[in-house]
């Protein structure tokens, strides 16, 4: 049945969860520089969307929920895998295409799918993950197991028409689900204000009647608490909510992407709102942690992305006989 | 044997669907207070009520995308598109999530779904209304897809696409939702892949599925005359296709004339010539024959669509011509 | 090049055009019912989808636009083509199924096309238009001939996906297109309350920052004044406007369906706003037209339509041999 | 003649035909400021600015629509369209508006437009993003499809399709973008529907077109090795098909090998093996074999993905088996 864990508002958390928020942070960076290391030696092909700067928003707002909603979000997924407790371990071994990986070396980067932690998957069709969160929802509904669905996306993916379709279903049929927009203010090297008629994301929820709001997405206490309260109005019948998560990635859009459309000096402005930074010195000043806390963390995060590689480096690859395994589900 | 329509056959399975599983829901534009645009689905709404029978705005990609999301969180939505034409707004959803899940989730996820659509042409619809493109469902790994023709084969196959754990695609010519034909009246299913042998002959082989076993049927009256006897091969479904049906047939007739609404170059046909050439080369006579729609868009005028789909002569010709 | 009239605001309207106005609707409305007729006599075949109720929204609208302003719209195309002054006889023959319907007998009811007349078509596939209007709206920016665009579509149109990127590239871009949205209250059989999140569908172009009214389409002058005003706005080069005309269908929404998922008393009510009756009795209380003046129209009308039916019935239909014609437009 | 890359030679292509008529225009996700995804339009945009060279919002079908309408009233739109799996969502209105428009208004109206994309596997970028859906635009009436192998056939192709009345989907494989060729230096054009013959060979014919082609070649020397020479048919266009020169190749050999990276069930290899067996039955001394991906949707990791894709091995042992 429902795990139904009282979340508390952010202003109550414990101290082990504050850490446990910023000790999640770490270790998605670390993964992610990790992977792009790898990625460098050729240990991971095809594309790779790293999540630096952006460990605030999987976190919170995943912290936010229980462990069984669903979750469902975009090809830039390795954050909100980390931040929901997928091994980083299997993870790794995905990114390297090996058999051990979440989704069997089938799927990689962009397609992690950990279904016994209620995560649904990374979709690499921009916004087409959004209908199956209705879906989802509508499920979940009829079932009536408490549960709800988030669903992550980015600025980009708003100008799809199925982004409209989605909420309009979700809103006329009162679906339990976050929509989660977040907003880095480019799609690939397309600054959002060339391609989309109302830049303030969260403005076009009232289209749909569907109460919606800005939150900062570098401040990972405000997206737990508003994601919490999202969740609270969902989870009650209320219907969907919509929020927009203001953040900002530090990489390029993939591996591939030289970023000649943006320059340097905006993405050091940023940099100095960092989520780990900022939140590591909140923490420090309110006495939760101090430097001894914080290298243990950092030591901690060190070893368990170490580890994953490792797990991935001697996973056997997957058999060419299974090449048609799992293309259908076998009749019982 | 009750008699039964074709439409009453599927209205009377989804009911039955309806009645036996709470788990199972309907999703479709107008397919609740309006009835169904072909009265399919008629009177289950007032039976089982809007959350079991549900009216969709006109949105046919979050449609079949929500379906895929209800069918992931374990309930069994029976999607109806309406029609094949406006499945391309929601082919993204079919292609890329439906079929896909399975094998990039390494079976993880499963789509036990059933989208239900009507095709063909033949009723003035013109060329945006048209369209037969099943076998380009046909094409896509992880799908399975149905071309009932009898009254039987809707019900049976219906039956078999309610027990499948994957998504099927299940084609409604709608030249066939008012014929009739018997029915068994107890319960059965007719597993995917087993083509039905309409009638059978000596002298040629004629593959036809859907709407188009019709033309076929009367194609084997115009062979009977002349002097011709055809085997008729109604194939129920595209995928999987009952091969070895095919195949033993063509073996035993040495002519083979493969039928289909569709367009001609690079449709489903060609596959179907493809397979018995690979499969039964020295057994033929001839190269296997396609009668197709005409390579263009529908028109609407009466006398130029007529002229642009197969009829019983054309085939009986093209058979003939294989002797 | 472009022929800039100066259109009269409503009120200035002359005498002739007020009477012309009055005319097209009767027009419209004479035509449609004997199309049903045509329809029942098996004349006409495929789906047939009619305007009556509706005429307001067509004749005001596109009187007040310029002749070479392209237009576009859906199935339910008669009463804008016969509105824009395409032959009523070149319609019904393509009713008919003829080669002389303004189609070739190729499209039918749903594709009217007289691109003469800059009537751009009439499309059957729910909202695939607007992207079409979109592109030639760009059209008209960049070669700068002074046109623009109207697109007529539904209020089921409203929840494609097509519906949301067609006016967020409008408005991006700035073209010079009008969305007319006919708000009939039903698409098909459903009603716009069971489908969509927000029913005053005006709203839902502030999502684009697009200005947007509602308007009275069940009166003629309304629709023409807010058409002319907002043409004034996109033609000056300040993007793309939208209105959401108030109408009602008399009838089913084609000739099969038995409207059993509404009452006959809703039908009545609206009826008593008939766009043709009370502007009738407009022009009667202005002393603009008397009974014999309005006599003299209905024959009018009759005779068109009359010879219409004439026309379509003595036209050959389409040789067979041309099957293949148009396919493709042959190199020059 | 000047050595030039597949993607150099498109994109020196777009920048003549930028620069001859101001009507031209390129729209399409990310190809501007960004310069492309697989930087095919670098450089055109700080050439041209932002009016010539469109970044769009992603919203593929309104995209494709907008260039159809912009190509109906006047303007001459080039379309990209990132990759043919993002093409599913814009299918509608390829399908139903740019194919048809010219029939249902009975020549009226004309789309002369050319949408880009890439196709193709091979990278590991796993099953939303390897398709090869050629085959599916070469089944509709009312367009054409082409797909360019060599630098040379770029910017030929392309050429042709910049003074095409209808509607162009271009093809471009992502596996070609960095390969290189001679390409002439004079002006010239290639006409759609004239295949190349790559390589002479009498004993038997393969087949390929895009990508494909490449593994073909490769097969062509494993044959050599084995004592047979191949012809090699580079198809350059899928719609028109050059069916001339397949026959009167295979007119020659007897035998016959088609190649296709798509899936091949229902793929368009089996219009190929189906034409040839229908105009040249008689010639044949065994079935056309077909080569083609493996049914199933892309796997990421390295080898599986390299095992659902034709290679020059399986070629030519396809080849060889027909002897
Ligand atoms: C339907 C579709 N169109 C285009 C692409 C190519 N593409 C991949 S990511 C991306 C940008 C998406 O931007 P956004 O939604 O803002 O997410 P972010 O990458 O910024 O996290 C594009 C255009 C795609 N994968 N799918
Ligand atoms: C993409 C698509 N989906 C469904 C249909 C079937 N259909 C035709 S008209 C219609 C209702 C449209 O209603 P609305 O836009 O309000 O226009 P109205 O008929 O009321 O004028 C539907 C669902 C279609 N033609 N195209
Ligand atoms: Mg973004
Ligand atoms: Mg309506």
């Amino acid at each position: 049945m429902t795990q139904l864990i009282d979340k508390p508002p952010a202003k109550e958390l414990p101290n082990e969860q504050l850490i446990e928020l910023l000790r999640k942070m770490m270790l998605i960076r670390r993964f992610e520089t990790k992977a792009a290391e790898m990625y460098a030696k050729q240990k991971i092909a095809g594309f790779l969307h790293l999540y630096n700067g952006e460990e605030a928003v999987a976190v919170g707002a995943i912290s936010a929920l229980n462990d069984d909603d669903q979750l469902l979000t975009h090809y830039r997924d390795h954050g909100h895998a980390l931040a929901r407790g997928v091994e980083p371990g299997r993870i790794m071994a995905e990114l390297f295409g090996k058999e051990t990986g979440v989704s069997g070396g089938r799927g990689g980067s962009m397609h992690l799918f950990d279904t016994e932690k209620s995560f649904m998957g990374g979709y690499a069709i921009v916004c087409g993950h959004l209908p199956l969160a209705c879906g989802l929802a509508l499920a979940n509904q009829r079932l009536k197991n408490g549960r709800i669905v988030i669903c992550f996306f980015g600025d980009g993916a708003v100008n799809e028409g199925e982004f409209h379709e989605s909420l309009n279903l979700a809103a006329v049929w009162k679906l339990p689900v976050i929509f989660m927009c977040e907003n880095n203010f480019y799609g690939m090297g397309t600054d959002i204000r060339r391609v989309s008629a109302v830049i303030e994301i969260y403005k076009r929820a009232a289209a749909y009647a569907m109460p919606s709001k800005q939150v900062d997405g570098m401040n990972v206490l405000e997206m737990y608490g508003e994601t919490l309260k999202a969740a609270e109005r969902v989870r009650a019948g209320e219907g969907p909510s919509f929020l927009e998560a203001i953040c900002f990635r530090y990489r390029g859009h993939s591996m591939a992407d030289p970023e000649a459309y943006r320059d340097r000096g905006q993405t050091e402005r940023w940099r100095e709102l960092d989520p780990i930074i900022t939140f590591r010195k909140t923490l420090t000043e309110d006495g939760v942690i101090d430097e001894g806390a914080f290298q243990t963390l950092e030591a901690e995060v060190e070893d368990i992305v170490n580890e994953a590689v490792r797990f991935a480096e001697e996973s056997p690859v997957p058999q060419l006989e299974e090449l048609y395994t799992h293309v259908y589900k076998e009749d019982s | 044997m009750a008699e039964m329509s074709f439409r009453g056959a599927l209205r009377l399975t989804l009911q039955e669907e309806l009645q036996a599983d709470e788990n199972v829901i309907l999703m479709g534009e107008d397919i609740g207070a309006y009835g169904g645009s072909y009265s399919v689905t008629k009177g289950l709404f007032d039976e089982f009520g809007p959350e079991r029978v549900m009216d969709t705005p006109i949105s046919e990609s979050v449609v079949v995308g929500a379906g895929i999301g209800a069918a992931m969180g374990g309930l069994r939505p029976i999607v109806e598109l309406m029609t094949i034409n406006f499945s391309l707004l929601a082919l993204d959803q079919i292609v890329n999530n439906a079929a896909k899940l399975s094998y990039m989730s390494a079976g993880q996820i499963h789509v036990p779904m059933v989208i239900r659509m009507a095709s063909g042409a033949g009723s003035q619809l013109s060329s945006q209304h048209s369209q037969s493109l099943e076998g380009w469902y046909a094409h896509i790994p992880g799908i399975k897809v149905v071309v009932p023709y009898t009254p039987r084969d809707a019900r049976g196959l219906l039956k078999t696409a309610f027990n499948e754990q994957n998504p099927v695609i299940f084609i409604e010519h709608t030249a066939l939702y008012a014929r009739k034909g018997e029915v068994p009246d107890e319960d059965y299913a007719i597993p995917f892949g087993q083509a039905e042998v309409m009638r059978e002959g000596a002298d040629v082989t004629l593959i036809g599925y859907s709407g188009s076993v019709y033309q076929t049927l009367g194609a084997a009256d115009i062979l009977e005359e002349a002097g011709r006897e055809a085997d008729v091969i109604n194939l129920r479904t595209l995928r999987p296709l009952d091969v070895d049906t095919i195949v033993a047939s063509v073996r035993k007739t040495h002519r083979a004339v493969v039928i289909e609404d569709d367009w001609k170059f690079g449709g489903f046909a060609g596959e179907i010539a493809a397979i018995i050439m690979e499969e039964a080369f020295d057994d033929l006579d001839g190269p296997v024959a396609r009668v197709c729609g005409a390579d263009v868009p529908m028109p609407y005028a009466k006398a130029l669509e007529q002229s642009a789909l197969p009829n019983p002569q054309q085939i009986a010709d093209a058979a003939l011509a294989l002797f």
